[in-house]
């Protein structure tokens, strides 16, 4: 047994912690607030350079093949830095649709196009309001073609494809490969809790849709692939945790209020050691999480939901108690405080809501008891 | 106990039901309904239009500050009456969030300090809406810690000049007064050196610049002083007195928050009964949201019950006391927690913050946004919490690493540094 | 509009008052527990003296007459002192199941008695473990005669007869009025949570069973009369809770470390500060129970469901705090700590635990806003 | 990252588990599973004879203390190769609960701090459970605020004479031995004025009360010393160094507790499983019972796989920091909450205190009574979110009142009455 990330993983830790360092100071994502565009090109095509992302892609469609563990531990610093990236949709997603499902002819065509940052893929369940299930799922496919609107599409409008979940003419729930630029397709920027990672409402009317590998797959790969998302989302949540605890230490040292330093208080001190607690217990969570998808274990639907259901609460904990520790200072949009804030929102919503996986969770700690 | 109206009280709700049928702008029905709490969503016509007309009708009948002295522009009410009025008022109470401060808290400082001339003069104006009020109390080094401010006035003749910086400021740029605490003593102990004077917000010297906020607002300003003049008149209590005078509006910012406590419960419970969360399944059908609901529901019901508690015993002539505290500390995480757990309800499409596209008009997502701030504006809830633990449990005062210290020697982050 | 207790109710407190710290000391309490009575009959003779519990009990019945408002008056000083008294079995519940469902001779011939304290009743109701429901209810009566078992039974070693619930012949759920005295009844004390108010297992084996009145209600009358009873439960709940703050700020005034008292240390002011608003919170849905109560009020249900919601986290945070603030102390059996937090878990599961009021407080809520 | 056993781990485990199958008293199994943790339910055979015996058998087969050096007791085991050990030893550590202070930090205490013949003497009798050790540190004014002990050691010749009195003592009634930390220097500041020994716990003078808790049990004791001598020899460190000493024995304390992370989430969540709530329902079937089941089972796993980093840690050679005190901040509270939720779903005959009668033989009635003391004892939630607070997160110590201050010169409730 050995708990921890190896030596080289750590070392792959530090390179890419000084990378976005370098390449994403939270001045660049309030660029790509500002400019609405959802997402930090430069900084992507930089990543596709670099091929931090790629390490679960195999070498034979472009990738690093080194795993999973090497993912999470990009994820972490992807979270910390709040990076204006489409992981969630092209990476922890799509690219496994693709792998797992995907044609030969598919995986040749979009991996490595993937994993060298020359394409985004995005993915199109959600048709509004309401938890992701099967039965939600309206959008249709006949002859080819494509009918129906998505919403909110993550990256829906740096997307060049996309994989839609729809119906066929005997209602069979399919996944269909979509080009994005391609008649039939309408789109639009939509505002979201958290514009550093863009969203959209894509209307597809009549788009030319190729069924996914061969199509026989249900509802089921989606709560697959989910789960295998679920755990580099940890990540990101952990590290943006992390981040807004070693913000609100900083501040309350720095900030003098009746003759002291705020983090003398114990009000403050006990607040933030239970923002400490919270993010460990997610870290660890999430550790598990990362043995289990890398080891290919059967317990990868518990480690998932559990490291969800931790990691979303100490994120959204911990950029609260952030905007608390900075007072006034952190509800203005001057301060980043509110960058976390919005990224938990995000975090915590993408990929289904708390209650979603703390069902999930209790489903699979029976079955892992039983 | 009596939670009925008496035959008086009724009558007296008739009356100012009539009133409200014959007068209020119900053309605004569905804007107001719209509106959250503390964000008018009014695109028919200019808020502050909107506002200041309903105020002025209401003056004219003496509705507007129902509970103050005829002569100064009230409607002589006693509380209980002053309730009944808020009830009835109900949704054209949000007309009245620019008058809040002047009214709350400026208004009853003025009473007590002002001389009887100024309050007949600017009193019935502030009630009217005719001048709106803001305070000038808060500074970037002096938020919670509020009697650490370092805005100067220095006498000069017949006047005060002023100079510093002020922060949090609502209304700064629609007020054409303000309610102004500076130090005039730096080399005494914090308390003691601080001086009160309300300033004409239109003096030469005054610089607003509003504070863009996390939900993209401006709700509080900056207000910048150079070498503005006051005259000496303005001065309320005297020199080296001010910290006695910004007690009477801290005491009544806790009776005016006390009033707010409306949590928006009601709204949640309605989402809940109208989300699908399956066929035939709606959210509310759903056992955890059941439990989650409850436990909003009496802290919702509690606050309602509690501010009847605290009318009462004003009705009995009891003074608003730190007790009131409990309103605000409540509902601005209540209101955080609320709208987390419907935003987990709405799945992804939770994100949506584009009031088009999102359920309720995204009513959660702007509540997200809004709450931290409501936790800190006001009194943090860590100044709420020591508040009720010295003041009404009796326990005794955080160490001061400031006392029986000149105010100029108190440790900053600056001194720290150079030490 | 009034919410407050008029000058008559409050110096009938002042007096209830006095008279409960007179004669019912916490030696008093630690005495019943000691000597396992269950109850303190002595206390109950002379609060049947001072008739303090008989205020909603009509005149024509022995009773005062005064109404619910006091009872709820007297209630919260009763939780004060954690008097070790059946009130929530004779007083609360079986009174009323008295007063609305009894018939004219058994009103005449029970409640005098409990209006003097001359007699106890209690409810048994409860088989075993689990939620109180109907469809858990399995004792018969058969020709008069009564079977079954009931656990546990509030006061049931101290109670005189109890009013039990049980199937007829034609399976329909009835009330019975039975003698604990008489032939065909087992009981045994029971150790419960809170010693100072005895529990009992009533094994009835062809005891004599006396229908309640017309024996025509059904189990709404549980319901209607659980919902009478939550309210002074509540107010018990409220008195303990403020007892249990008082205790816990005189020690931390008085506890020193570090060479300052530990009252002040922001940790404890702020956990301090929090129960003093769950109390409040707690005392206000009490009122307003009081007065649907007191008021025949149609929004009785919903007003008892959320005192009794919130009575039960406020007694249970602040007997919980009030152990912690005084640290090793607190957990000893020799200081009162515990009899506090002991009562509060009583209180909290008497009358069916928290989960079941959250249920009827949304339902009745929902009703409400239709 | 690996969680699986490399061939060498598995190869480990397999002996262990051997061992264990040829050796356990398999016929307490029962017993043992009905023993929630931290309270034995031995009946067929005294809890003490039984735990010795197992302590014993473990002794001689090199698994009592197995990380310690061979020469003092120890099995000379790697740290994953313990926890490989712990999983494995399962059950039967319940009876490892007489010697857990002993191997846990008084050893560790005396291997850093006593001379080379009194380890050898003394650990492999500790390791053995032939001699029971407590830990003489709390006093009735001393705490959370350990270093405020009052208990006299006053040199006489070759002996030192206590005088005083230590509260909260585990084991004190067994122990052969005693930790205890004194005051030989009244007149420094309170850190400076200790000094450390250990004693005989037979000694002429030393008498021992059991104290009474809440649950009816006595698992700690008052001790009282009068006259008590004991040898210079028996000193660890030198005198006005017992803080430093103590420090030794507190570090060890948290990774011992760390080690404690089993919360009975399993437990609960099978209690769920089968408790009825309806024709064919059960308690995991309403979405309330696994939300509230979810936000207990990331702390149960995160406290788990805390652990297990912690362990990993210590195997690349880490000493156990300030991070441990988690465990016991986390799992103390979630136990009281789950005690909680579980009565609530027993209805009114979660009351029932009774074990032949309550539901799982009065397990969740039994936290619910033991869990307050859980948040109290080794450490309260408030010291250990100070630990965290100002030793992980480097944030400033509370200001203090007792610094730089003569210890008999220190505020006390008696000075500030007399004040």
């Amino acid at each position: 047994m050995q708990f921890e990330f190896s030596d080289e993983q750590q070392e792959l830790r530090d390179s890419v912690r000084r990378f976005f360092e370098r390449e994403c100071p939270v001045t660049a994502v309030r660029a790509v607030i500002d400019a609405g565009t959802g997402y930090d090109p430069a900084l992507w095509r930089k990543v596709g350079d670099g091929a931090f992302l790629a390490t679960a892609i195999p070498e034979e469609y472009g990738g690093i093949g080194a795993g999973y563990l090497e993912l999470c531990v990009v994820a972490e610093e992807c979270g910390r830095v709040l990076a204006p990236l489409p992981t969630l949709s092209a990476i922890y997603q799509v690219a496994e649709y693709l792998m797992i499902a995907g044609s030969e002819a598919q995986k040749r065509r979009w991996l490595p196009r993937i994993a060298a940052a020359e394409a985004i893929g995005a993915l199109a369940l959600n048709e509004g309001v309401g938890e992701m299930r099967a039965d939600r799922v309206a959008a249709r496919v006949s002859g080819g073609r494509l009918i129906g609107e998505k919403l909110p599409v993550a990256d829906g409008m740096a997307a060049d494809f996309a994989i839609v979940a729809a119906r066929d003419e005997a209602e069979t729930l399919g996944f269909y490969l979509v080009e994005l630029d391609a008649p039939g397709v309408a789109r639009e920027a939509v505002e979201t809790l958290d514009p550093s990672r863009g969203h959209a409402r894509i209307v597809f009317s009549g788009a030319e849709a190729e069924p996914l590998g061969k199509g026989d797959r249900g509802w089921t790969l989606v709560e697959e692939i989910r789960d295998r998302a679920a755990v580099p989302a940890a990540f990101e949540q952990v590290g943006g945790a992390d981040r807004a605890l070693a913000d609100a230490r900083d501040y309350a040292l720095g900030r003098y209020a009746f003759g002291r330093p705020i983090a003398s208080f114990q009000a403050i001190k006990h607040m933030l050691a239970d923002v400490y607690v919270a993010n460990e217990l997610a870290r660890s969570n999430a550790y598990y999480g990362a043995w289990a998808l890398s080891a290919g274990s059967d317990k990868l639907s518990l480690a998932a939901a559990s490291a969800r259901v931790a990691a979303t609460a100490a994120f959204q904990r911990a950029s609260a108690s952030n905007i608390q520790v900075h007072g006034g200072m952190g509800f203005t949009w001057e301060y980043d405080c509110h960058l976390y804030y919005r990224r938990s929102a995000y975090l915590a919503l993408a990929l289904g809501g708390p209650s979603l996986w703390e069902d999930r969770l209790i489903e699979f700690r029976r079955a892992a008891a039983a | 106990m009596n939670f009925d109206d008496t035959p008086e009280e009724a009558v007296f709700r008739a009356k100012a039901r009539q009133w409200i049928a014959d007068n209020a702008p119900h053309e605004l029905d569905a804007e107001l309904r719209a509106s959250t709490e503390g964000k008018l969503r009014l695109t028919s016509v200019d808020p502050l239009v909107a506002a200041r007309d309903w105020q002025r009708r209401k003056s004219e009948a003496g509705w507007a500050t129902p509970h103050w002295p005829v002569e100064y522009g009230g409607g002589g009410l006693n509380s209980i009456q002053r309730v009944i009025w808020s009830e009835e008022e109900g949704l054209y109470a949000k007309l009245s969030q620019h008058f809040l401060i002047g009214v709350g808290m400026c208004g009853p400082t003025m009473m007590a300090w002002a001389s009887e001339g100024q309050k007949r003069e600017r009193l019935p104006k502030l009630s009217s809406g005719e001048e709106i009020w803001c305070q000038l109390f808060s500074e970037p080094a002096a938020g919670s810690d509020l009697a650490g401010i370092r805005t100067r006035a220095v006498r000069d003749g017949d006047d005060w000049v002023i100079n510093g910086q002020k922060i949090w400021t609502s209304y700064a740029r629609e007020a054409r007064w303000g309610l102004l605490i500076t130090r005039t003593d730096p080399t005494v102990a914090k308390h003691s050196g601080l001086t009160m004077f309300f300033l004409d917000m239109r003096s030469p010297g005054v610089e607003v610049r509003p504070i863009r906020q996390m939900n993209n607002e401006a709700s509080f300003n900056e207000v910048f002083f150079t070498d503005v003049r006051i005259p000496d008149a303005q001065r309320l209590g005297a020199p080296g007195q001010g910290w006695e005078v910004a007690l009477t509006t801290l005491m009544n910012e806790r009776a005016t928050l006390a009033g707010r406590v409306d949590t928006g419960f009601d709204e949640l419970l309605d989402f809940c009964e109208r989300l699908e969360t399956g066929s035939n399944r709606r959210a509310i059908d759903d056992a955890r949201v059941r439990s989650r609901l409850a436990q909003f529901a009496i802290r919702d019901s509690g606050l309602r019950f509690t501010a009847f508690r605290s009318i009462s015993a004003l009705s009995r002539g009891a003074q608003p006391g730190p007790e009131n505290s409990i309103g605000k500390l409540v509902s601005a995480v209540v209101e955080q927690d609320m709208a987390q757990f419907a935003l987990d309800l709405e799945g992804e499409a939770g994100l949506l913050a584009d009031p088009a596209l999102a359920s309720d008009r995204g009513r959660f997502q702007s509540i997200l946004l809004r709450s931290p701030s409501m936790r800190i504006a006001g009194g943090s809830d860590e100044i709420l919490r020591n508040i009720i633990a010295e003041r009404v449990l009796g326990l005794p005062a955080d160490i001061r690493a400031d006392k029986d210290v000149a105010f100029e020697d108190i440790p900053t982050a600056a001194t720290a540094q150079r030490g």
